[in-house]
């Protein structure tokens, strides 16, 4: 048995030159054959094993990821845990995904550092604070939190802010999610990781899969870079290479177009903000790092991409953005900037499915607000696969509701991924 | 006749400005145009169109995308295919146009009012210039009566070069004042004069 | 990333955008297709390779480019006008030779 | 002793004194120090603590890969933390301060974290602070509770809220060669390619062109290298093909061989020149580029390796040569490389004492005996440094007998005294450009460093950027680089001739000695060779867990000394090659990058202001503008006193009763033109436009392709083959490139051209009873009355002189006109018209009447075509032509966009006469505590004069069904709560009687 995570631990390891501690999860080889095999081990693949195993004890299950583990969009993104969406259908599912995020360190025994330090939306036209009233009051009658603030609030929670009505776009007020705030990514994964292995689940990593295995129609398993495994189910979580993984079962087109997100960290500062803020006349959203850093990002570069690598347009939008609302930032210094692979929807809404092909089961369609849905995707994934029907909260993410006219579309773009 | 007046007007301040004890190296200036007026032909129709503008401006235009020529009164250039920018001093060039260029040929669209005439010149025209757009200034990438469509952010413009060191920009006129103010400010780094 | 646009030569994808899969078919206008309707609406081709995509040269000439386009490494092959041979003659592409980017 | 400036030598100018402050304190230095080498000159050792266990450090470096004397520059109020000192040039006034330290830098009180040791291990924080299951601080309280205390104690500096007075700059720039690096290598590339005639830019970060040269003590050509630089760069400076960037890093190699670098424009001035800006962000779009970046010296891994007097070889041979100064009196070296050799020669013949050199290969070539003789060092072949001593400066260090074959530490160890130690663990190219344009780096294991790849773009590389460290084969490489990129031939030259001292570039494999005592990998995030085995341990061995699980590469330095070694460490746990553990891909900056320049000309001016002809007008009229988008429209012409409110009720009930105009100037409009223009706005509207009759107008409904509502306006048709197309505000742009969409890639067959004419007119609304006799009064050229110009008549005439077009139409239910002008007259024709309007009781008015006006009727703007409405569920399915196939007419009959319990548009009066909010819910039963069970919204709200009442519009699900029924508003957010009618969205008029007159 594997030791507990503790201060308690923590000391009598270092009392014994940290020696003893074992890996965090086990790095087996694949077996012949599973009864759940997870194409993706990302945050939902590694979360949808996790919960296979611990709600359903289904843990005959592998998690297949084809580099290192974590090294797609979990480890990749801005952070920002949120559940304030204006459709009821989003706001169910993300809230449900809060209310994991606020045990979810107590749950894996590895602190996710989830941080409740709030999300505020600023506003900065009148018809734009109604328009967040619109989305505050959605949530509150769906049991959500939600409030406004007033600038005079908000620059006492955020004294770096310009509320100056000299600004180009100045601050009428804004939409406060107390709630909502950050977590530490790569815990997440190594958490779900850990807790999945812990109940049986193997990890593979190093293993690309190459083609599915089928029997007709139906999936039987998949053919990778360390063999073929077979499998009762086959669930695909691959996010930005939704794509590629598809088109390896013969579908060629989906409603998903995979786009890069850049993401920018700062150097290391004091603390300069202690909430997670969006700019509502651009598309630009910072938080601070535990660390200091300042972490945060815009809009996607708008082009279809697998390259993790992203161009200056999309920079210099970015930085200028940050400037109007924190002028005091111009001395501070970018750090890294880095891209993620996003798969843009054609809703801005995901999809969690059993399907399209018998045996397969498909979770796709994150665009660039997969992290903070982790658990509840890996938690509505895993009932999915395992009662081979949605939970309630995930039923109207179908793959079909484009073609039926049942959008989930919180931005109102229409069938434009680049807009979403 | 009614003048028209100039959205820079509150922006516009003669004299010199910036760094100018070191000398003035831009000249700022609206020009003014009496006529705008954007031609464009329907495919296979271009060379119909270019003796149009032969016919009404005077103009003999060079072979070659973004071709253009100036003769300091009149000016054309194509800025995208089968469509041209002719400017000219006097009113009434739409009109003009609009008797020779037939349905058959294209289209005339005036826009003496919608569009802002504003001429950077000087040593350092193409320095300011590369501040705002990602486009070669240099004279072999852009010869003398070439023109170009470009962005800064927000702000499409076209440009034509009327000179060695002069350029004259056609900017949307609701846009004109803020990025005069940009221009002004981006020019006062080497001295600038508006004239 | 550049795109040499046939008109204007290359210019920064700032001054582009992105209209999305280049190989969807629309359906004629009076059809009742709606599978082809909901495939041209909704459904995208999206390789990690090359890829047939259109670009507007918003920031430029308008005009809308086919572009052949590398996914993986943003290499651009080929960019031609979505209007086939538009323009050509004095003031189409001529100057700028054949309207491609191997860069 | 310690550290203090030569009598003679170095590149500063001595007769130059500037007068600086650190932490206080003032001191002075030299024209051509930095911050480094000023106080280090005076003998300061401390500069900066660390970020976990606040160590007390000195200077590892004299470059941009600092990772310890990290200091804040202060202008007045504004701030610029975590700047490595060794980057600061010294000016006059500088202030600069030390940071993560309290009370002080020698005095801090987070130094207890060391005694923290190995509890505060690698990854600590995940597996604890979970905190109690129970009690109030389950949950994430505990969590949060102690990260308080976390913050605080981690991060460098502060930054500040005080806006930067500076200016900041982008250049787009276009060459054929751009060379990154100005040493031997670059130079020579410069030079060649400007030979050729190529538009050549020369970048460098510091501010001296020359790189090695400027502190290698070789010649070139007979001349010290520091006087061929200098001769190099004369030569280029005189030509005008060529652009010389001092002080410029490029820092990102983006796609097409984009890349982008940072030109410190003024920061070594204690004043920019007039308009002159702080930084310019230069974005280069070069055919090719020649990488020249050099290379960076890696420390070595060993117990008290971080202590303040510890420093890389060459770092101290730059002191030394550059800067005039001795990092000490008494220095050791501890090598693995032949290059610290030439480093001790330098610091002797500077003045200072070498005492030892600690070498860890057993066997040692003549040459670098020579060279420690010359040095007068004594030579400890086969001994590796196994401790270090002092406090805040170093004052001696411990050397064992060290077996490099198994890493094993043999014998006593001795006692030297020193107090400086020179480390050399050899030495990686700086390929970080190279990667970023997206190749992998490849493992050299002779040269023990990943060397630049095969170029996925281009670019040619150079001297040690290649791995080529002598600076014979600089010069040979730059040259035929230089060449190559500007498409020159290649011919045999006469080179210059270089006099180095000897050399074997390759060093021991060896990384790291195992003794008792923290060992430092990353300097500044205090990762030790511990910590990367503990990661080990736990499995984290990828090199990208490696980097995330200790923090290994993440500081400010971006692990520019640390990774090899780090990889290395890891390598030898795993029993594995270290090209097998992998290299991290680089990303963008290469190093940091200040905000400011990113956002460049738009810092502090994100957007251009869109302004209409008669925008100054307003302004002069007690106009309060309101932002839309780009644009500023008056929101209201408030009189003395009023509320907004009381304004825009005064407005619109004035219009209802009299008169009133507004600026309609902002609506897009579009001339499409061309003899398939009918047939075009026929597919592109949902009804007919073909039909519409020469000076008619009509109003128009698009779809987008999914078949939802997109935007409305009139259309008027101007001639047979050509039409006005207005469109509302907000979507000018998206309509524009809709329609350019349809003819360019589907539809190329149809001829029409279509144009941005917004900014072409000026157009005034006026409206109300009295609007007709007020255009009676001053349109000449044609009659204005009911038979010339009919509801959706257009006429053209003149005003004041000026030629107008004026279309009968109405958005506030009157009787209303939209007056056309050139936009250069606008404003004269407004003029006239309010002139003509004063016996009339015309007002002018504002978007809040003109929205009340238009609650009042239904009308429906972008609030409620929001993208996911439909035609019918806004009421429009009228508009929808059976006749014809138009754009989104296949897709708006399926099932989700016909079912009954859709959002629909609905009017709303409030039952106890209390102002409705935007936003609000609806719901059929209140509950205040717990509000649920929502059936819609409030999309727009007013005061309604005409109906004296506080109504609304709102989408309501299944809406029409639910008028005349009573329902609640609940709007928890603002705690307004209460009964409302639902009632149909024509609130006014609803036959429209007033309009059509």
């Amino acid at each position: 048995m594997m030791a507990e995570y503790s201060a308690f631990s923590l000391l009598a390891n270092a009392l014994k030159g940290n020696r003893d501690w074992k890996p965090a999860w086990r790095k087996p080889d694949p077996k012949a054959s599973y009864d759940v095999i997870i194409i993706g081990g990302g945050g939902h693949g590694l979360a949808t094993a996790y919960y296979l195993a611990k709600e359903h004890g289904i843990t005959n299950v592998a998690v297949l990821e084809k580099g290192w583990l974590g090294s797609g969009n979990v480890g990749r993104n801005t952070t920002a845990v949120r559940s304030n969406y204006l459709l009821p259908a989003n706001t169910r599912f993300y809230e449900h995904s809060m209310k994991l995020w606020e045990n979810l360190s107590h749950e894996l025994n590895y602190n996710v550092m989830f941080s409740q330090r709030g999300c505020l939306n600023l506003a900065h036209t009148p018809a734009q604070f109604d328009d967040y009233a619109r989305r505050g009051n959605a949530m509150r009658h769906l049991g959500v939190d939600a409030e406004l603030m007033t600038p005079a609030q908000i620059k006492r929670l955020i004294p770096a802010l310009d509320i100056s009505d000299s600004a180009r776009f100045p601050v009428v007020g804004g939409l406060m999610q107390r709630r909502a705030g950050t977590a530490r990514h790569d815990a997440v994964a190594w958490g779900y990781a850990r807790g999945a292995d812990r109940r049986g689940v193997d990890i593979i990593e190093n293993c690309e899969v190459t083609g599915f295995l089928r029997d007709g129609d139906r999936i039987t398993g998949v053919s990778t870079s360390r063999g073929d495994i077979r499998a009762k189910k086959v669930a695909v979580a691959v996010a930005g290479s939704t794509g590629r993984v598809m088109q390896l079962a013969g579908i060629d087109t989906m409603p998903i177009e995979s786009h890069v997100l850049q993401a920018f960290v700062t150097e290391s500062l004091k603390p300069f903000i202690d909430t997670v803020v969006t700019f509502g006349m651009g598309h630009f959203y910072m938080s601070q790092s535990d660390k200091g850093g300042l972490i945060y990002g815009g809009d996607i570069d708008g082009y279809n991409s697998y390259a993790q690598r992203g161009n200056l347009p999309v920079v210099d939008e970015v930085m200028s953005e940050m400037l109007a609302l924190f002028p005091g930032l111009a001395r501070v210094r970018m750090l890294r900037s880095w891209g993620g692979v996003c798969d843009m929807s054609m809703d801005g809404s995901p999809i969690i499915t059993a399907g399209p092909l018998p045996g397969m089961y498909l979770n796709c369609g994150w665009c660039y607000g997969g992290f903070k849905a982790t658990p509840a995707s890996g938690w509505c994934f895993a009932w999915t696969i395992a009662k081979d029907q949605p939970h309630d909260l995930n039923a109207p993410f179908t793959l079909d509701r484009f073609h039926r006219g049942l959008v989930i579309d919180d931005k109102g773009q229409g069938a434009n991924p680049r807009l979403h | 006749m009614v003048e028209r007046q100039s959205p820079l007007e509150p922006e516009f301040h003669v004299g010199s400005h910036g760094n100018f004890e070191h000398g003035v190296e831009i000249l700022l200036t609206e020009t003014r145009p009496g006529s705008i007026v954007q031609v464009a032909a329907w495919p296979g129709e271009e060379k119909k169109l270019i003796s149009a503008i032969r016919t009404v401006a005077g103009l003999a235009l060079p072979d070659g995308a973004g071709g253009g020529v100036s003769d300091g009164v009149k000016s054309v250039f194509g800025f995208a295919p089968g469509k041209f920018t002719v400017a000219d001093e006097a009113e009434g060039l739409a009109a003009a146009f609009a008797r020779v260029v037939t349905p058959a040929i294209g289209t005339v669209t005036d826009l003496s009012h919608g569009r802002t005439a504003i001429r950077i010149a000087g040593p350092k025209a193409e320095w300011v210039l590369a501040k705002f757009f990602a486009i070669d200034f240099a004279l072999p990438a852009f010869p003398i009566g070439a023109g170009r469509s470009t962005t800064h952010h927000d702000i499409f413009v076209q440009i034509q070069r009327t000179g060695a060191d002069q350029f004259d920009i056609y900017v949307f006129r609701s846009f004109a004042r803020s990025f005069w103010k940009a221009l002004c400010h981006a020019s006062e780094e080497v001295g600038y004069e508006v004239q | 990333m550049l795109i040499t646009c046939p008109y204007c030569g290359p210019r920064d994808v700032i001054e582009f955008t992105y209209q999305g899969d280049g190989n969807r078919e629309r359906p004629d206008p009076a059809s009742q297709n709606f599978e082809a309707w909901n495939a041209y609406v909704y459904d995208r081709l999206n390789p990690a390779g090359d890829h047939n995509e259109i670009w507007q040269h918003s920031g430029g000439c308008r005009a809308h480019l086919k572009v052949v386009r590398n996914t993986l490494t943003h290499e651009i092959s080929s960019v031609v006008f979505t209007r086939g041979d538009h323009g050509r003659g004095d003031h189409g592409s001529a100057a700028r030779g054949k309207a491609e980017d191997k860069s | 002793m310690s550290p203090r400036r030569t009598d003679t030598g170095g590149r500063i100018d001595r007769l130059k004194t500037i007068r600086f402050t650190f932490d206080g304190a003032p001191y002075t230095g030299h024209a051509g120090d930095t911050l480094a080498s000023a106080l280090l000159a005076k003998g300061v050792t401390l500069y900066g603590r660390s970020f976990k266990y606040h160590r007390p450090r000195g200077l590892l470096t004299a470059g941009v890969e600092e990772p310890n004397a990290l200091v804040t520059v202060l202008k007045g109020e504004v701030r610029e933390p975590n700047i490595p000192a060794t980057m600061v040039e010294i000016h006059d006034g500088l202030v600069a301060i030390s940071q993560n330290r309290f009370p002080s830098l020698a005095w801090d009180i987070n130094a207890v974290n060391q005694l923290g040791g190995k509890v505060l291990s690698a990854g600590f924080y995940y597996k604890t602070f979970m905190g109690p299951v129970f009690g109030p601080l389950k949950g994430t309280r505990f969590w949060m509770f102690c990260e308080h205390f976390i913050r605080r104690a981690a991060g460098l500096g502060s930054a500040g809220s005080a806006k930067d007075p500076a200016r900041y700059e982008r250049m787009n720039a276009f060459c054929d060669v751009l060379v990154v690096g100005s040493g031997p290598a670059g130079l020579m590339a410069a030079k060649a390619a400007a030979d050729q005639g190529a538009r050549v830019m020369l970048a460098d970060l510091e501010p001296r062109f020359g790189g090695s040269a400027n502190w290698s003590d070789e010649t070139i050509d007979g001349a010290p290298a520091a006087d061929w630089a200098r001769r190099i760069v004369a030569q280029l400076e005189g030509r005008d093909n060529v652009r010389l960037l001092p002080r410029t890093t490029v820092w990102g190699y983006y796609d097409n061989n984009t890349l982008a670098a940072l030109e410190r424009v003024s920061d070594h001035k204690e004043q920019p020149g007039k308009g002159e800006p702080r930084h310019r962000y230069w974005a280069i779009r070069a055919k090719s580029v020649v990488l020249a970046t050099g290379a960076f010296e890696r420390p070595l891994v060993f117990p008290g390796n971080d202590r303040p007097g510890v420093m890389l070889a060459h770092a101290a041979e730059r002191y030394a040569n550059e800067f005039g100064v001795l990092p000490g009196e008494r220095i050791a070296l501890f090598t693995n490389n032949d290059s610290a050799y030439r480093a001790a020669v330098a610091l002797k013949k500077a003045g200072a004492a070498v005492v030892a050199i600690a070498d860890v290969r057993p066997e040692l070539s003549p040459e670098m005996r020579k060279l420690a003789a010359e040095a007068e060092a004594e030579i400890f072949a086969g001994h590796a440094v196994v401790a270090t001593e002092g406090g805040k400066a170093l004052s001696g260090l411990k050397l064992q007998r060290f077996d490099m074959t198994n890493g094993a530490l043999i014998g006593d160890a001795r006692s030297i005294h020193a107090d400086c130690l020179l480390m050399s663990g050899g030495w990686s190219p700086t390929i970080h450009l190279a990667s970023q344009a997206g190749a992998k780096a490849e493992w050299n294991a002779a040269r023990q460093a990943f060397l630049p790849p095969k170029p996925t773009q281009q670019w040619i590389g150079a001297g040690a950027f290649t791995g080529s460290f002598s600076t014979t084969e600089a010069i040979a490489e730059g040259r035929a680089a230089g060449l190559a990129a500007a498409g020159g031939q290649s011919t045999p030259a006469v080179l210059p001739v270089v006099e180095a001292v000897p050399g074997d570039p390759d060093p021991a494999p060896v990384f790291e000695i195992r003794a008792k005592g923290k060992s430092f990998v990353d300097f500044q995030h205090d990762v030790t060779a511990e910590d990367v085995r503990l990661a080990h341990r736990e499995g984290f061995v990828s090199v990208e867990h490696l980097k995330r699980y200790t923090t290994l590469g993440m500081a400010t330095d971006q692990g520019k000394s640390s990774n090899v070694p780090g990889l290395a460490i890891m390598a030898e746990a795993l029993g594995k090659p270290i090209p097998e553990v992998g290299t991290t891909r680089f990303r963008p900056p290469f190093a940091p990058v200040s905000i400011g320049s990113l956002a460049a000309e738009r810092f502090g001016d994100l957007k251009p202001e869109r302004l209409t002809p008669m925008h100054d007008w307003h302004l002069a009229n007690g106009a309060t503008m309101y932002s839309a988008g780009l644009w500023y429209r008056p929101m209201i012409y408030g009189h003395a006193g009023e509320t907004v409110e009381q304004a825009y009720v005064r407005e619109a009930k004035a219009t209802r009763e009299s008169a009133g105009i507004v600026d309609v100037s902002t609506l897009g409009k579009i001339a499409v033109q061309g003899p398939d223009a009918a047939a075009f706005l026929d597919r592109v509207y949902t009804n007919m436009f073909s039909t519409l009759a020469v000076g008619k107008a009509r109003y128009g409904l698009m779809l987008r392709e999914d078949g939802l509502a997109f935007d409305d306006g009139t259309t008027w048709r101007l001639g047979e083959q050509d039409f006005l197309m207005t469109t509302t505000t907000a979507n000018a742009g998206k309509v524009m490139q809709h329609l350019e969409y349809f003819l360019d890639v589907i539809w190329p067959e149809l001829k029409v051209h279509v144009t941005s004419v917004t900014d072409e007119w000026a157009g005034a609304a006026i409206g109300g009873p009295k609007a007709r006799q007020i255009l009676a009064a001053c349109v000449t050229g044609t009659a204005v009355d009911n038979a010339t110009l009919p509801f959706m008549g257009i006429v053209r005439g003149e005003i004041a002189g000026v030629p107008v077009m004026i279309c009968r139409l109405s958005f506030s239910g009157e009787m209303a006109f939209e007056v056309y002008s050139g936009a250069g007259h606008g404003t004269h024709v407004w003029e006239a018209l309010v002139e003509a309007g004063k016996p009339f009781g015309l007002v002018t008015y504002g978007l809040e009447a003109l929205g009340t006006m238009r609650i009042e009727k239904g009308h429906v703007t972008g609030a409620e075509i929001d993208g996911r409405t439909t035609a019918r569920d806004l009421h429009l399915d009228w508009m929808l032509s059976k006749k014809k196939p138009f754009i989104g007419s296949a897709m708006m009959d399926r099932e989700g966009l016909i079912a009954s319990d859709r959002l629909e548009l609905v009017g709303l009066i409030s039952l106890d006469n209390k102002p409705l909010n935007g936003g609000a819910h609806i719901v059929e039963e209140v509950d205040e505590a717990n509000p649920h069970g929502s059936i819609g919204h409030i999309t727009a709200c007013c005061y309604s004069p005409a109906l004296g009442k506080h109504i609304a519009l709102a989408l309501v699900k299944g809406g029409k069904a639910r008028q005349g029924t009573r329902a609640h508003v609940s709007d928890p957010l603002r705690n307004r709560f209460g009964p409302i009618e639902i009632v149909s969205n024509h609130f006014f008029d609803p036959d429209g009687s007033r309009m059509h007159g």
